[in-house]
């Protein structure tokens, strides 16, 4: 294979790729005297559109994706994406327009916000919806907004959060941006958020228990109404993380068990594209109490007119630009819309069906630290595998050597060595079993010829790569050679 | 279902393999009483050619603003996007992957990160830069919130032209840990105002934020202003709205900035009512342990062979949770990918002649513009690619004379700065040819003219 | 140049290597008199942005149709496109490689037209097929000389009712071999004469070509008409152009044809002012060395894997040269490739369901407007997708007024057939919708009411 | 690397991947009852849609192309195709015209038709041109016909065509489809048409003579003038394949030195891309005595309105079905405007450097059997490596184990074991020196490990392909298992 360099080290300074049409208005030179000018940017890329393409082509090679195949990364809901959405949302009637434009002249703009709102109030059974959250974290960073203005218009805003162990790294990250510290909440045997160790964290100090459900173990939290009751005897809040929605679509609507806040994430659960770590999108919803607190702006529907509202009183501000990541808002419209409410719980029951299923046919190769039933992920860890030396990470790498995707291998914390497997509903039977085939050759494999495992993978672009390395003499930027520094 | 591969017989075999007999049993551990009893109240499911149908009228429906000319810039700018960076971008292999977790399938996007850190850096004269970040916006309240963390000072001094959105948003990520929020004027010429600067900065403020072109399209001095920041120990945040202004403009990391960020959209990114756009930001090399967001970086492979991961992620929230210098997670990776696409094909030679082409059309139309009678520049201030103008009336007078004429002459700043009466704040670009700028000139002389005979017709 | 990758630094050290001290001296072996000595008259280079503008304002220009709904037909038809055909079709690896000369490089292509040449046998009835020729039209010619190959006799019957480019395009491939055509009236229920068509077949006859549903949308009984071919020793070919019908008609394989041929048109690609489509042809097996075209074939690699190259290619010119079955080397192969997708996607329901929605709207469309006094329908027999009505007067006399309701109401057939006065051939697929079928009944219906009163108004 | 079976191995006639919306006019099922039905078709595919997009994008993968890097076959002039070329000609308001709409609303088409015309008349110097023809080879039948046609109007056809041994195969086929005999003339020493010997051939039964120029071997034939004499003075016509324009754009006009018939190939010359195989477009220019002869129908410009004209009496008649590859031509025309006439001139230029630079650089180790300065391409041959058992063949193989693609190694036919190649003007000198030094490399390992080159490619993903069992037991369809056949 070639080995594509740097775009820096092909460019050369009399190449082109692109040409401007002359400039039409005059362009005396004096006019620039005012201003603080830089030189052209040296070494800057130069080169032509026949190399442009090519380079990206290349890299674009090496990267596996949902296209390519099976992506089992747990809790990143690596689902297709059907090809009609992308179409929708390039067409020019949404990609043209400025977020400035006169209201009347953006009512289709709009209606495709309101009524995305509208779908996923049915599907949470929340109150309303905010869709300007750019991804999951900011989704719940602003969430927790809410809880705290909400807790302040009461005189205090309280001074913690309490989240179980196993959640998303964002969780706790987002709940201290926000100001709040963070009790960890132990999770019992069953995998599940423990009644007694909640009861006695939750005092009239704590703002809010935010737990994903189904966990990041992919169990339901059956006792939601315990817990949402044991919050709200204390003036909390329960914050739902809702990354994990594609389990419960049609069966379960946490708005209806008392979850006050939710955030979903439209790049997983409703099968907007990651683009390789974005654009996603992080609508949070809200029960009525929570409500007046939204961001600013709103959509308001009066009859068949839609505009921006800007005058809430109670609301926490802005927290971006504009309205959200709107192209992204037009995918996930278009999915649903394509599914249908039959569709939706479809999706549910099949990505539970192939969660479970694999988890079936793997359990006896791979350790499965909770027995609960889980829906649409399954945890197991390396625990087998360790006494051959070989750990997660192992396995993961000797995955890519047979075509596919590694599981997630760096959370839930609360299983050590982790492999968490997410198929979601699009995978046929015939990936799942290549998926499955490939998993009890590696376990064997493990146990014959471990070091095949600690040295895959073997068949890729680059082999495994040196990480301390990277972050303990970390280059970032590229720089001419012959450059000062780095 | 077409999204699902799997025939009524896989689901059959697949649940004698679990041992259920119903898809339904797989869900007991929800109990009954909270488990949804209905069908959703959700339309459809819609055919694909219902679906393109319905999705076209809707986009339709506002796409009157086709047949317009807009100059309206403050934040968002229409620029021309070449063919590579769709057909480049919309490949599967860089649109649908996660965040490259496993390097060793991900290098093309890790590569494209590491090139875009590196055009950042160039771009704005500093020393590292991140995979990206959500917005401008946001982007802007990150730096705050990290000179906060660098300095642990409680007070942030921000300019009032600043962008408003960008303001709003610092101060609702700022009010809950208690950052002090203070706002510098500007001078009749549009900028900063150093000498209110300089008294408002003291040892207890974390950073002074100020953005050029700013608001109202200015200019501004950045080196004075880091120069105030520096001497009182607090970080020169810049912010850059129109990131297009980087290839002609002195780049903060030069005139003293400790930390650039601002909005990339007009890097290949379309209008799109808003979003998706692209956060950037940048930093000294010493700042790095504080610095937000993804980060990719050089290493090498078990055989010697350069390669790309994300790196420093001790930083990060999936392993310092709480204590993360962010708590980004997924942000617009796919953005930045395109905004690689974009400069890359531009180049040094073909972003600064966009970049010159920017000025002199903006410049060209404002030198017109301020040549009818009754209308002023507001500033005297250098401008890039807007400027702001002011109206003898409300420019919400002469709105229906514009809709007539099929323009939309710019941003009403009133609203956001009450002071700013009558004003316009006016773009132009590569996309507005001397005849539409010619047009917006001729019309708003006919629009003053107009107007003391009855306002607007309809 | 911004196609060109060199610098002047590079070719100034590749001249150096060849040992020239300027381009023009690579020329040297064109005699000076004969070398061009001006600059082409050639207007350019536009820029990117100039080139879109250009290319839209063209597009544009005829774009006034896109407000039009068209009832046209007659060998190019109206379909929906699927996302996924265009999304997977514009991969760079599909558009950009060459003819599959390096099968080890080139599976996604060859596997693609082994697929393609399945579907088409599955679709045809037939043994094998090949991986595309241009169009219906130059298909329907090579299967003439592919017939008068095989039985080496002179003479050639057409129906009247194929398709009149098609006939034409038959005529001029024949004319320089000396092959006789003949041509074979239809009766009163728009369908070739059977009776005409056993008197005209003997045993110099090398085919017999009958296109079904034929020019006039009517559905043919191919087993009589390749009855009597067969009986002569005459080979039958049935052409086919609406693809789409064979989802739901007997396949002409079945029926007894011995080659089949036509425009895959239908099958996902865009009307595209008429081109470029997709020639297809299949034959029984006992023609293979006699059939025209690429063939993919199946076969295996030096370690026993399946793979598929170019086969058959003692019949084609780069190996036979004058003696080959065709001329052909580049045929159509991305259009080949865009059905392929397009047939895999929509799969055997989804063709079927397609096909019987285009059967009842036509069908529909051709009731109602049946039932306005003073039209009529030209022919009996059943239609599949359009169908040829008589109006009282010259369709053109109705014209203005149709363009003023936006509607394009079909093909006028006198040009073509004499003796088919003031008929319209008209179409009706999934594009449109009951409200727009009904709107033409409508229109027809006060078009004819509005005729006596002053005919159409400007 | 996971294998990627046929669709109809997938198939499961319970998956879907495409709904329609629902029948929206009456479907009484006894209106089918006149017609001849079918079943639905067994054994069609039926799967998913992310099985659908997998397959194709998996497939894809599987494809070596110009956009991700060099492909110097020879004669086909694979150059790199600019990406606003297909954004152009993706304008709805070309995809969507149905080519019998009315005249009046298609001005915009006709324009493109006719302006691209004018251009090719202006790069050539022919008289007119018709963009019918799909193909090169669609446009020399087009072509031969015309003379035909012209013959026969003086009372008599002819019967022959005269065309040198190194022609592609498509010329002696497309003369003979035409009806007439071929009469090879054979090359001289320096790989040109020998005078004399056309002096010989050239009676008055001689339709035209059918050249390539520059020819197969990438030389330019000097003698055009004395040729375009010899071949006149019988009354015949001179035919040139302009399938390598590349080489002479801007430099040399067939048309100003008697050529009275030319095909161009829109996608080799005007870099529309190849599609793996079409669609292309073989445009055929003319004399002024033979316009009257082209297909119908004819472009006329009048004003500034355009027509099709049917009335030409002396017409061939049509080709094929409407006026040609429309949406090539719209590329080929986008392509022409954006290089204007220096930046043609620029193509011809660097072509013809990038391919002597290649001569220059591996005529010491692999054998160049003519040495007339060439142009576009050069021919070398395996002679210096038939020694050790490898042919061209072996090298273009191994050639694929280093990331490039091959060369032609099937023509011309006057040179034994050719390795004819193509570079363009799109490569960059490091895609060239990549070539250059991967070739010399080959002509080592040739010397030193034959086997390398005779198995070879190793790295694909099939590796060297049963080409006899391909043509000797052919299967070329898919077939359930267990059906009865093959
Ligand atoms: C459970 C859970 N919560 C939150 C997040 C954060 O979402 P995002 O990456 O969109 O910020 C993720 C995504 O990885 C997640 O899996
Ligand atoms: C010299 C020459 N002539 C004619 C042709 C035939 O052109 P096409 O493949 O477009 O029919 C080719 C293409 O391979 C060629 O190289």
């Amino acid at each position: 294979m070639i080995r594509e360099p740097l775009i820096f080290e092909l460019s050369d300074q009399e190449k082109s790729a692109f040409l401007w049409p002359p400039l039409d208005v005059p362009a005396p030179k004096e006019k620039l005297a005012g201003l603080p000018l830089r030189q052209e940017i040296s070494d800057f890329p130069q080169v032509s559109e026949p190399e442009v393409v090519r380079h990206f082509h290349r890299l674009s090679r090496t990267n596996y994706s949902v296209d390519e195949g099976f992506y089992p990364l747990g809790s990143c809901t690596m689902k297709f994406n059907p090809k009609v959405n992308e179409k929708v949302a390039a067409l020019s009637g949404f990609t043209g327009g400025h977020p400035l434009l006169p209201e009347d002249l953006v009512q289709g703009n709009l209606r495709v916000l309101k009524w995305l709102e509208e779908l996923l109030k049915e599907i949470t059974g929340m109150a309303a919806f905010t869709l300007q959250p750019a991804a999951g974290a900011h989704g719940e960073l602003t969430g927790m907004m809410l809880i705290r203005s909400y807790h302040e218009r009461q005189g205090h805003p309280r001074k913690y959060v309490l989240i179980p162990d196993s959640a998303h790294g964002t969780n706790p990250s987002s709940a201290h941006l926000c100001g709040y510290q963070v009790i960890e909440i132990k999770s019992n045997e069953q995998g599940t958020v423990d009644l007694a160790a909640l009861r006695e964290a939750m005092t009239e100090e704590v703002a809010a228990l935010m737990i994903t459900n189904p966990n990041t173990l992919g169990i339901f939290e059956s006792n939601i109404s315990e817990i949402a009751d044991i919050v709200h005897q204390r003036g909390g809040f329960l914050y739902m993380d809702g990354a994990n929605m594609n389990a419960l679509m049609g069966r379960f609507r946490p708005g209806d068990s008392g979850v006050d806040v939710i955030h979903l994430n439209l790049h997983k659960t409703f099968s907007t594209p990651h683009g390789g770590g974005g654009p996603g999108s992080g609508p949070v919803g809200v029960s009525e109490k929570l409500e007046p607190f939204l961001p600013v702006p709103v959509v308001v529907q009066e009859g068949d007119r839609f505009r921006l509202d800007y005058n809430r009183p109670y609301s926490i501000g802005r927290v971006r630009s504009f309205y959200g990541n709107f192209l992204v808002v037009v995918k996930a419209l278009a999915y649903i819309l394509a599914l249908g409410s039959q569709g939706l719980k479809e999706v549910s029951g099949i990505a539970v069906l192939n969660a479970n299923y694999i988890r079936r046919s793997l359990e006896d190769v791979y350790y499965l630290q909770y027995t609960t039933p889980t829906l649409h992920e399954c945890v197991f860890s390396d625990k087998f595998q360790r006494k051959y030396g070989v750990n997660n990470l192992d396995i993961a790498k000797r995955l890519i050597d047979y075509g596919l995707h590694p599981p997630t291998v760096s959370f839930p914390l609360t299983v050590h060595g982790a492999l968490m497997i997410e198929p979601t509903e699009t995978e046929s039977k015939r990936d799942l079993d290549m998926f499955i085939q490939a998993m009890r050759k590696i376990a064997q494999e493990a146990a014959q010829q471990p070091e095949l495992l600690k040295e895959a993978p073997h068949t890729t672009y680059v082999r495994r790569l040196d990480e301390t390395r990277a972050a303990r003499q970390p280059v970032l930027r590229w720089r001419p050679e012959g450059s000062d520094r780095e | 279902m077409k999204y699902i591969s799997l025939s009524t017989q896989d689901i059959k075999e697949m649940m004698k393999v679990i041992g259920i007999d119903h898809l339904d049993d797989l869900f007991t551990t929800i109990p009954e009483k909270i488990r949804y009893p209905g069908a959703l109240k959700i339309p459809g499911p819609f055919s694909e050619p219902e679906l393109v149908q319905l999705f076209q009228e809707m986009a339709e429906h506002q796409n009157s603003y086709a047949s317009l000319t807009s100059f309206l810039g403050g934040g968002a700018y229409p620029h021309f996007i070449p063919a590579v960076v769709d057909y480049v971008s919309s490949r599967g292999e860089f649109v649908s992957p996660y965040t490259p977790y496993q390097p060793e399938v991900s290098q093309g996007t890790l590569q494209a990160i590491f090139e875009f850190q590196t055009l950042i850096c160039q771009l704005t004269g500093l020393d590292m830069a991140n995979a990206s970040l959500y917005d401008g916006a946001s982007g802007a309240a990150e730096a705050v919130l990290m000179a906060s963390r660098i300095t642990r000072r409680p007070k942030v001094v921000l300019a009032a032209s600043l962008h408003p959105q960008y303001r709003q948003t610092i101060r609702t990520y700022c009010r809950n840990i208690g950052l002090i929020l203070e706002e510098v004027a500007f001078t009749e010429e549009g900028r900063v105002d150093l000498e209110s600067l300089d008294k408002l900065v003291d040892n207890q403020t974390a950073a002074v934020v100020v953005q050029s072109p700013n608001y109202f399209g200015v200019v501004e001095e950045w080196a004075p202003v880091f120069q105030i920041s520096r001497q009182k120990g607090a970080l020169g945040i810049a912010v850059i709205a129109e990131a297009l202004s980087l290839a002609l403009l002195q780049p903060p990391g030069e005139a003293g900035a400790d930390i650039a960020t601002g909005e990339g959209q007009s890097f290949g990114l379309p209008l799109a009512y808003g979003g998706p756009y692209l956060g950037f930001m940048a930093c000294r090399q010493e700042f790095i342990r504080q610095f937000p967001g993804r980060i990719a970086g050089e290493t090498i492979d078990v055989e010697g062979r350069r390669g790309y991961v994300l790196t420093l992620s001790t930083r990060e929230q999936h392993i310092r949770r709480e204590k993360a210098t962010s708590n980004i997670c997924t942000n617009q990776a796919w953005c930045a990918l395109r905004a690689t696409i974009y400069l890359e094909l531009l180049g040094r030679r073909g972003l600064r002649e966009l970049a010159l082409h920017n000025f002199y059309k903006a410049n060209y139309l404002r030198e017109e513009l301020s040549k009818i009678p009754g209308l002023s520049l507001k500033f005297k201030g250098p401008v890039f690619n807007e400027f702001v103008l002011q109206l003898p009336v409300a420019p919400s007078q002469l709105e229906p004379y514009f809709r007539e004429k099929k323009i939309i002459p710019g941003v009403k700043l009133e609203e956001d700065y009450p002071q700013l009466k009558n004003c316009l704040l006016i773009c132009a670009t590569e996309v507005h040819s001397k005849d539409q700028l010619d047009k917006l000139v001729e019309v708003m002389a006919a629009a003053l003219d107009h107007r003391p005979k009855k306002g607007g017709q309809s």
